[in-house]
């Protein structure tokens, strides 16, 4: 049996959890899984710590910096889903945003502080070189994000590009006016979600872990191949979501975040240890994570991962 | 010319038509202006009532109640009522209860704040002339039930109604406390002429105060009677030894055994 | 009677005038649907999500009348604990009121670690949120009794539970139901608070759902929802008030 | 005597023995900080934060009590006026319960939306959630009035006003300060909870912000200032309601 | 042998030591088992306050007081108090009012749910004893004052207690009806043998029905007088009439006008 954790709501990008859920590929692999909400990547960190959950999906950079302060934490990674976060900075071209971050200087910028965007700005402004003492940062919170960007009451915000941009899009912005700033295209070389274990669960069980992933690497690959086929599996679960916007959605995360060059190359779900090392630099910055970070094999464990050639992406 | 309280016919029914109490019942009652009239009756006869539909705080079934030649449909201005129970407001003192009346009644009320140190005086006054100098400033729960219903009738009195209405002013008073403020009521209705109606079991408070005592027959109650009490006026408080005085008193009290016995 | 029939028609009056007054500001001021939808779009969501407001307001339903009994039955207890004893009253009220005054937002996450996601932390946060009024009103009700009630009582040799139990506890009910009025209508908030960030049904998940759908009309249709449990919910307490303290009310029926 | 001192060492003894019990339960369990740090630690954040904890405190105490005196104010007169009139009563008291069973972090952002954010909205969140408990209870207090009392003035002819400021509002006020000591605690939850949504001040956004750092002992130093904040304020409310309405309690001090 | 009640010596200050009323002050009484004794004194002397100390509502600052030889400390549970306010819980009918001791006191507390039928039978004859026939299921504020205070009295009876307190229980009463339920008490009396100690105001209620008057002086009360009354028992009702009688009301009448001029 494992409970498993997902980082927000059922959404688009929860597709791939409830192929392997539904089409049976966990039940294959003798699991009983159960998948429930999360309230953001990093609540879901101590669900897994404490046992409450077995696995879960949350941001690794928030686990790095949990594991810094709390060496004995009980959770490790075990498989990459977005091989670059969504973290973005986003605006609107007819407040003088453009696609260089140097536009940002001298803007007014909205963001609810426990976003995961937002929280690796510290990095984002030193890689990009901007001079923070020019850009005001408001606090405002999720639900007044982006229709104060709507309204033009700051002139860029911090958030998931497959979740900010859409929603900008509900709110009437045209999609020419909308300006993305994905942080990783902007220098900022790290990780995102990725899957976690509760570390005492995955001694005792590796053939579980490895089970799970094995099905739900299969839900990826599948969720990838055809997004729009992947959408009414979430459906099941959420009945309220609207079918276009949640396979948009699913298609930028892919394009985005999933299926990116590295993942392509290398196949889904795996990491490249230097760069985890070399992102960990980011998070001194941005996130104060200490002079000796953890080690980068300590935070994510490979060995549950079926064989590079069956995560291939097609 | 009618009476200054005038109730016709009345009938009143508590609570629902079907299973409610019928308390009065084709009941009918005048009393003149500047009279000193005086209710008594059997124990739940209806005697309350009667008082609270000549205030008009209640409304009869049928009837018509009128109060200085005006039909009642709702609480009257002019009446100054001392209630069975005293029903002090326990978030005031007692003075302060005792002056309510005149921040309600006008023209007291808008003089009250400009004349306030004589209007204080004035209830200070009233508290001495009842026995209770001093208590003005202890609230009506740390009085005794005497003394509580003595600043009831204070509280009746401070604004010089036109109207007295009284229910069982004395009741819990002791034989000289009641006497002395027997002579007390004598003596205000002698100089201020106002109307009273009172309401009392004790027969011999009714003869000595009254110009006219109405019997009322047990529930549901109507008059059975009315008795004039034609003693001159101030009435010395030795009457009430005299054979004449204590001639009515008997009078009275066989009228209300057969009134009892008759229910 | 006449009047009668106003004061029954007054709730649908001033409840279609104000959608009136309501559809027609966003019509004129031109609000964008997702600062604040007309009546008709929620309406109109109401009608096309009805299956999925009526399955998740069960659920938030349950869990709120869950909380809300463990809240009376705590409330009540703690309320004549700390009527009771002055030794309870001084020691535990002050925590109380500290851990009353923090948002209860706060707790879930905490709840969530202890209990997982689901019914359990939500029946735990409606309960947390309503229980307080309750104590609050029930100590106030006690703590307000005429002595001379009591004194009816001691003059038996009653104990003090006696006194409780037969004075105590009927005298405080007025308040006890004031503050049932005010609990229900919190139990839904802490109930929707906790399906927010933990659970998977429920109008508070889908409330949640819907705004990251940029559905805002179906987000105002659950808000209506809960609007309307709420009145329900309210009307029900309202009711049994009526039944259980009727002596206390008699000035109501009065000309 | 010495049950009188018990009495007053009371609040601190079980606050002393809430902390002990806490931190051991901490240790003993290990529980990791960012579950439920030890007292300990949430002191060692509480002396490093001081300066702003302390800022941010005077900022939610400021715009609580402005939400809060707006919600006696609002409460008072609402709650008089569902008392005085029926028709008030029957229209206006659904609406306001529907109302209430909204979560109020949902109306935040409409209230950021038209007010900007900062001070406004978080004193309009203090005041939504703070007022309804007060109007229910003097209502109930109004509904409550021995009729007997009110017949005192009827019967000299007092005007229905009157007779609400003689007799309706002073025997309410038990009801009313019973209400004051919900509603100051659910002022300071909202405005919290509407800081944390939108402003650049005050414990809410110290909170959050605390949060998004892994901060959780100033996170939980933050809950531990609010319930500081809490029962200092309800002590003050305490206070003046045996000022106001000592009349009411006076069996408290019976042997 | 010291008597069933005995104060001695009593002094009770309301309030602050400093500004508080002193009500009572040296006062000593003493009440033999199954005794009918009557206090009477001017209104505010402190028999209300009498009456709470010996039932252990209240403790004295000086003095002690004792009930069938214990030290009284906190409220005595062999008593039956009918107060003067008749205070009935509003929530609950007359009937269950009345009921009220039965389920507090021993042993009929332990018998009310098996034998209930015979409870309430036995509520409803002491009802209709004292005229509220039919009145149990009214609620007390139904009733009429007079009415309101034979309930509390059939309230301090229910649970036949060996000690019997009334306060002015008769105060709102016409004549006629009190003179029943002074032959009830009387008959009552007569049967249970249980001790009484009656306040009122009305001295020929005093000597009808008591063995012993004692006479309060005005406040702060002690006793200034105690009056054996010899006459035999069962005292008919024309007892009242004949000269013996009245000499001894008089005679108290004024030892009371004295206490009054005294104070
Ligand atoms: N509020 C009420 N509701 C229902 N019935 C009532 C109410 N008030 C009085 N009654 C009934 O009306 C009748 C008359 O009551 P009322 O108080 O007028 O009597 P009364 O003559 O004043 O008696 P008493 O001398 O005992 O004071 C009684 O039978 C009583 O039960
Ligand atoms: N609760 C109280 N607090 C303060 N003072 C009180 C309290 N109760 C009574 N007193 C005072 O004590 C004195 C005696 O009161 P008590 O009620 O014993 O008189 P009483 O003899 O019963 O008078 P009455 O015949 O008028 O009922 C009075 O002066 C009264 O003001
Ligand atoms: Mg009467
Ligand atoms: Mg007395």
């Amino acid at each position: 049996d494992i409970k498993f954790t997902l980082d927000w709501k059922f959404e688009g990008p929860a597709a791939p959890f409830f192929i392997a859920l539904d089409k049976g590929y966990f039940a294959d692999e003798g699991l009983n899984v159960t998948i429930d909400t999360g309230a953001g990547s990093r609540e879901s960190i101590p669900r897994v710590a404490t046992g409450t959950y077995q696995m879960g999906f949350g941001d690794i950079n928030a686990l790095i910096k949990l594991m810094d302060e709390q060496p004995d934490l009980g959770v490790k990674a075990v498989m990459m889903a977005y091989e670059r976060p969504p973290f973005a900075v986003i605006g609107r071209k007819s407040l003088g945003i453009t696609d260089d971050p140097k536009s940002l200087e001298g803007k007014k910028l909205g963001a609810p502080p426990p976003d995961a965007a937002f929280g690796q700005w510290p990095a984002f402004a030193q890689e990009a070189g901007l001079d923070t003492s020019t850009i005001t940062i408001e606090n405002v919170g999720f639900p007044v994000r982006e229709p104060m960007l709507a309204q033009g009451k700051v002139d860029a915000i911090f958030g998931y590009s497959f979740s900010s941009v859409l929603n900008l899009k509900a709110q009437g912005i045209a999609d020419d006016e909308i300006v993305t700033l994905l942080m990783a295209e902007n220098g900022l070389d790290m990780y995102g979600n990725v899957v976690m274990v509760n570390t005492a669960f995955a001694e005792e069980n590796p053939d579980a872990v490895k089970g799970f992933i094995k099905a739900l690497v299969k839900g990826y690959l599948e969720a990838i191949a055809d997004p729009a086929a992947a959408i009414p599996f979430v459906l099941e679960h959420n009945e309220v979501l609207d079918k276009d916007l949640e396979t948009a959605r699913l298609e930028m995360a892919i394009d985005g975040s999933i299926a990116t060059p590295a993942a392509k190359a290398n196949g889904f779900g795996g990491v490249d240890m230097d760069k985890l090392a070399k992102s960990m630099d980011f998070l001194k910055i941005s996130m104060g994570v200490s002079d000796t970070p953890p080690a980068p094999e300590k935070v994510f464990d490979p060995s549950y991962l079926p064989p590079a050639e069956e995560r291939m992406i097609k | 010319m009618t009476g200054f309280v005038e109730l016709r016919d009345v009938r009143l029914t508590y609570g629902g038509k079907a299973d409610g109490t019928l308390a009065l019942d084709g009941l009918s009652m005048s009393v003149k202006k500047g009279e000193f009239a005086a209710v008594v009756g059997p124990s739940g006869c209806g005697k309350s009532t009667l008082m609270k539909l000549a205030t008009g705080l209640i409304n009869p079934q049928s009837g018509t109640v009128e109060v200085a030649n005006k039909e009642v449909s709702g609480p009257v201005s002019i009446a100054g009522m001392a209630f069975q129970n005293p029903s002090m407001l326990p978030w005031r003192t007692t003075l302060e209860n005792v002056m309510l009346p005149l921040e309600i009644v006008q023209p007291h009320r808008s003089r009250l704040k400009s004349e306030k140190k004589a209007y204080i005086e004035k209830a200070e006054s009233l508290l001495e002339l009842v026995g209770l100098k001093g208590f003005g400033d202890k609230f009506p729960w740390q009085l005794s039930g005497g003394m509580q219903q003595r600043a009831n009738l204070c509280r009746a009195l401070v604004h010089d109604p036109a109207l007295l209405m009284l229910d069982e002013p004395f009741g819990a008073l002791d034989a000289f406390t009641r006497e002395e403020l027997w002579q007390v009521m004598r003596d205000l209705h002698g100089e201020k002429q106002f109307t009273v109606v009172l309401v009392t079991h004790d027969l011999r408070e009714a003869v000595y105060l009254a110009d006219r005592v109405f019997v009322m027959s047990a529930r549901p109650g109507k008059m059975i009677n009315e008795r004039h009490v034609e003693f001159a006026r101030p009435r010395p408080i030795d009457l009430t030894y005299e054979a004449a005085f204590n001639d009515i008193v008997h009078e009275l009290r066989g009228q209300i055994a057969d009134a009892r016995a008759a229910a | 009677m006449t009047n009668e029939r106003w004061i029954k028609a007054a709730p649908w009056l001033w409840s279609i005038g104000l959608f009136v007054v309501w559809e027609a500001a966003v019509h004129i001021f031109e609000f964008p649907v997702y600062i604040l939808p007309a009546p008709s779009d929620i309406w109109g969501a109401i009608v096309k999500y009805w299956s999925p407001i009526w399955k998740n307001s069960l659920q938030t339903m349950f869990t709120t009348l869950l909380g809300f009994l463990l809240a009376v039955v705590g409330g009540l207890a703690l309320g004549l604990a700390i009527g009771w004893s002055r030794a309870i009253y001084a020691g535990l009220y002050p925590l109380m009121i500290g851990f009353n005054s923090v948002p209860k937002v706060a707790v879930v996450p905490i709840l969530v670690i202890w209990f997982g996601i689901g019914t359990v932390p939500a029946v735990i946060t409606a309960f947390l949120i309503a229980f307080f009024p309750i104590v609050v009103n029930v100590a106030t009700g006690l703590a307000t009794i005429e002595p001379e009630m009591e004194d009816v009582l001691r003059a038996l040799g009653a104990k003090k539970m006696d006194i409780m139990l037969k004075v105590g506890i009927p005298r405080s009910m007025p308040y006890f139901f004031g503050s049932l009025k005010v609990a229900i209508t919190l139990a839904f908030v802490g109930s929707v608070i906790s399906e927010t960030v933990a659970a998977n049904s429920g109008i508070g998940h889908m409330m949640l759902s819907a705004q990251s759908q940029f559905n805002v009309p179906l987000v105002w249709a659950g808000l209506f929802a809960l609007a309307v449990l709420g009145i329900v919910m309210y009307a029900i307490m309202a009711w049994l008030e009526m039944r259980m303290t009727g002596w206390a009310h008699r000035s109501g029926n009065r000309p």
